[in-house]
């Protein structure tokens, strides 16, 4: 009986079905691989799965965070505590990574992999030859390009620390210059960059055409790296560079030229928000806007070691007038964010489910978009 | 008969696997077969909530007569397809993600396309040379026989005749309609 | 008022920690690295990992399932879809693997690695020079010794199939004997190996000192592939390996000599648990005790396409009565089983949440082990 | 008295990182400082349920006067830890697993132990030449410095000296007692 009234009510179904066919569909071809754009529209953004369960097997995807569909555009591979830098003025886009013979044993190959956006194929690849690529969990200050993406900066550490300097029209490395007690490449001026130190301080170097270097200036010091030091990871407005403090100290450094202007410090906490200890923190956890605003990932009881947790809102500040002009409440703390340089901004938030979280920039909430699922995309890249 | 017969296992098969939030039919098929308890996919994690998978933004093929979301498991082309759906990729139900190279070497299988009832060839062409894509798990074994016969077999690393072995993700190319309908 | 009290609780719990004060704790050497013994403990298993969301790093892990701390051992690594057999003569591990010069691109380099049980470090490792290891979701029947482990047979896939013969005493590649047709190695008699074949019959090969095939025997076929097939991953209780069909079928066969024996079939399931679609089904979904016990994971409402699901239910059978002596509900749907080799016989379960469920085999649960955190261990080795 | 206060903020850190099953004390820092909106580490998902991680057995160092389990990302050496546990992982607190290399070159920390209330040197060694553990990952910061402080830095990749520089785990290894306490 049971069985009866299946069929029964499946032939319905089966008619419906039929009524609704088509013609049929045709042959596709084999084989067939997606290409994308040479120039990408200013809604893609570049997050880079650091993928710390199996670190040999990064990559950086390439996602629109402004569709609801066909979000994914693609990946390159990033292999152990890789960096990224995208081409402005080249269809191309960097990464320096790492290579064992044996997946993770046997010789190691140090690597700039050079990638075609459209095609996403690696065009080539340079050898450094010391191997002595930095690696860390990544930042945006490990390779940078300068001067028109002329120069390809590729941070060195042993840990002895060292700038290489890549001519990416010869693709070849043509000088590596020590940083030593200083950490991170700063662009400073057309061909110029600046390294915070350990003592507190800055070193500020520029190079000439060939890579030589042709200036140093090592800043005194400026912050106390042990009461409150500043954050590695400064956020730039235009030549400015936005570097925040543990406890909420803003230091702009005008980065205009080789040599950088150190300005006055404000703070991005009232008298009671900073006796309520809210504090910056996350990992990329602050952002700019084109409008000069700056986006500061927020938790409130912050203390010694809770700089690296994210937070519950961003707070968001006119650099000019320095005031805080919106404050977002998340739906989830956020650990990463960047924003887009599309006419309609969009916020994007790496979360601490390490999802990216899509908002306006006012803070309203328009998606949720996974980048794998062991994914862990804790640095943004906005497209250039 | 056995073709109804075999619709219907189809469409619980479906079920089992994603309740989905586009397919009334399938659901219609649940109620009507009761199947409840078979297991979920166990790569299946992302996808149990919704039968979509959070986080990833529906599609369509674009296709005349080609219903149903490519970035879906329960996708009619998928079934039986193991491995990271492409289209959640940077590719599309029949194509790789930019970078990749697809296979040339391949298996087979039949999937009823619900639009005009028709059984069609479908060939799951492996995108290779890249690391796993990590989007969209997602394992159907309709007639998927063991590794000894290969040509039906989804276990096996089809990253063959390509310059890179490594798997990205998969494919479901329509070929044609099958003959033995 | 608040701070007062906080600081007044504070130094009471401050005096308390300090009455517990004890010796200091003194330096600790550097380098320390873990060992383990040459012999391992019997309730140990290797989990391998095949970590598809980036199956260039996947693992094998050595957890002893007895225990409630210090379960995880070690691991090795095992990249792309590697498959692993453990030496029960020698102190070893084979890992059969693969690797590209730049993680998922360059050259390609297929290698047995071989690891000292005691201190997990790759003793040497074989190169295969065809590049041509089978890459499949791992299975049991993909690398094994023979021959109380004087030969490695390892199979290739291109898709041509083959079985390569390494001598474990010289670590060479001694043959390659093609199994066209056919796939899989199943050991039978001393030196031989069977296969199953498309057609729905099996090869089976025996080979000399020197690998050189000797005979070969190919059976008609005995079963359907279409209709119902014997899944490739049979159970071997003794010298018979018991395959099962995707229809609950059991199909000893008699693999004591070299010419295997089709032995008589028998089924899992009564006529009524039949009609209610109750089927094996998973990955390494069955496995038997030293008691010459099976264990099948078992679903209801089996159809075409459900034989990889896992299940709800593992049955136990007498396969010398061929009666079921047991029914165990599982908290977790099971995806692959293994039993121990233990006195006090242990099951083990990696659940569709991919995490291993400890059970006795007379189902009552132990504990939870995780393997990690994005770990898909979907084959397991009880330890030989 | 600010050692007071630091003893203090160091019990509300642990609360912030985990809901300890073992440690009463610091669940009373939590009552008293009301620290609650703290966000959790990104990379603690598995262990946001119970303080430990689920599947992984508690274990003791076997030590006098070395109190809490080494399994547990609050375990008092762990203060400025970054990364997998090698006590997981087939080490202990202060060995590699089998089969890794301990890098020679490393970070420092100062961690204060409860049991004889003294401030420890610890040397945070990574275990290197294996890919991740990718068991109990487990990050605190105290008193950890940007990466232009690099001895006071948890983000570097330690495996430096070592024959391959693949990270696998991290340990806590006890230098002494901090002269400075």
């Amino acid at each position: 009986m049971r069985l009866f009234s299946i069929k029964a009510l499946a032939i319905t179904t089966l008619t419906l079905v039929v009524g609704l066919a088509q013609a049929e569909l045709q042959p596709e071809p084999i084989p067939s691989v997606a290409t994308l754009p040479a120039v990408y529209p200013d809604t893609w953004l570049f997050a880079h799965d650091v993928n710390f369960n199996s670190m040999i097997a990064g990559k950086v995807a390439i996602i629109d965070v402004a569709a609801d569909t066909q979000e994914f555009k693609g990946f390159v591979d990033a292999s152990m505590m890789a960096s990224f830098v995208e081409s402005k003025e080249k269809p191309l886009l960097y990464v320096a990574e790492s290579f064992y013979a044996r997946g993770t044993s046997g010789e190691r190959t140090d690597v700039i992999s050079i990638y075609d956006k459209s095609t996403l194929r690696k065009v080539t690849e340079v050898v450094l030859p010391k191997k002595n690529r930095a690696q860390m969990v990544t930042n945006k200050y490990m390779l940078n390009l300068v001067d028109n993406d002329k120069y390809l900066l590729i941070l060195g550490f042993t840990p002895a620390s060292s700038v290489m300097i890549m001519d990416t029209e010869t693709n070849e490395i043509i000088n590596e210059i020590s940083i030593a007690g200083c950490n991170l490449i700063y662009p400073a001026g057309e061909t110029g960059f600046a390294s915070l130190c350990g003592n507190g301080g800055m070193k500020a170097v520029d190079f000439d055409d060939e890579g030589k270097e042709i200036s140093r200036v090592d800043f005194e010091p400026f912050f106390s790296v042990d009461d409150d030091p500043l954050f590695d990871k400064p956020v730039y407005i235009g030549d400015t560079a936005f570097f925040l403090s543990y406890k909420s100290l803003v230091q702009p450094i005008d980065m205009s030229t080789s040599v950088p202007v150190i300005k006055s410090t404000w703070s991005l906490v009232s008298e009671a928000e900073a006796k309520a200890n809210w504090r910056p923190g996350g990992w990329q956890f602050a952002a700019a806007d084109e409008t000069g605003h700056l986006y500061v990932v927020m938790h409130k009881d912050g203390y010694n070691g809770s700089h690296k947790f994210g937070g519950s809102e961003i707070w968001v500040y006119d650099t000019k007038t320095q005031q805080r002009v919106n404050r977002i409440k998340l739906k989830t703390n956020a650990f990463s964010i960047e924003v887009t340089r599309s006419d309609t901004p969009l916020l994007v938030v790496n979360t601490i489910e390490m999802g990216l979280d899509i908002y306006t920039t006012d803070g309203e909430f328009k998606r949720f978009i996974n980048v794998g699922d062991a994914a862990m995309p804790i640095v943004l890249h906005a497209g250039k | 008969m056995k073709l109804l017969d075999k619709w219907l296992e189809r469409g619980s098969r479906k079920v089992a696997q994603n309740t989905s939030r586009r397919h009334l039919l399938t659901n219609l098929s649940k109620v009507m077969i009761g199947v409840a308890a078979v297991p979920l996919l166990p790569v299946a994690r992302a996808s149990e909530a919704t039968g979509g998978y959070p986080g990833v933004g529906a599609q369509t093929s674009g296709l005349d007569g080609d219903p149903g979301d490519p970035t879906s498991c329960d996708y009619w082309r998928y079934c039986a397809i193991d491995g990271f759906l492409c289209s959640c990729c940077g590719g599309t139900a029949s194509s790789c993600p930019p970078g990749t190279e697809m296979s040339p070497i391949t298996w087979i299988g039949t999937c009823r396309n619900p639009a005009d009832g028709k059984d069609y060839i479908i060939s799951y062409n492996d995108c290779c040379g890249k690391t796993s894509c990590g989007r969209c798990l997602c394992n159907r074994n309709e007639n998927d026989k063991p590794v000894y016969r290969p040509q039906s077999n989804n276990d096996i690393n089809w990253c063959l005749g390509t310059s890179s072995n490594v798997y990205t993700c998969s494919t479901g190319v329509v070929l044609g309609v099958a003959v033995d309908g």
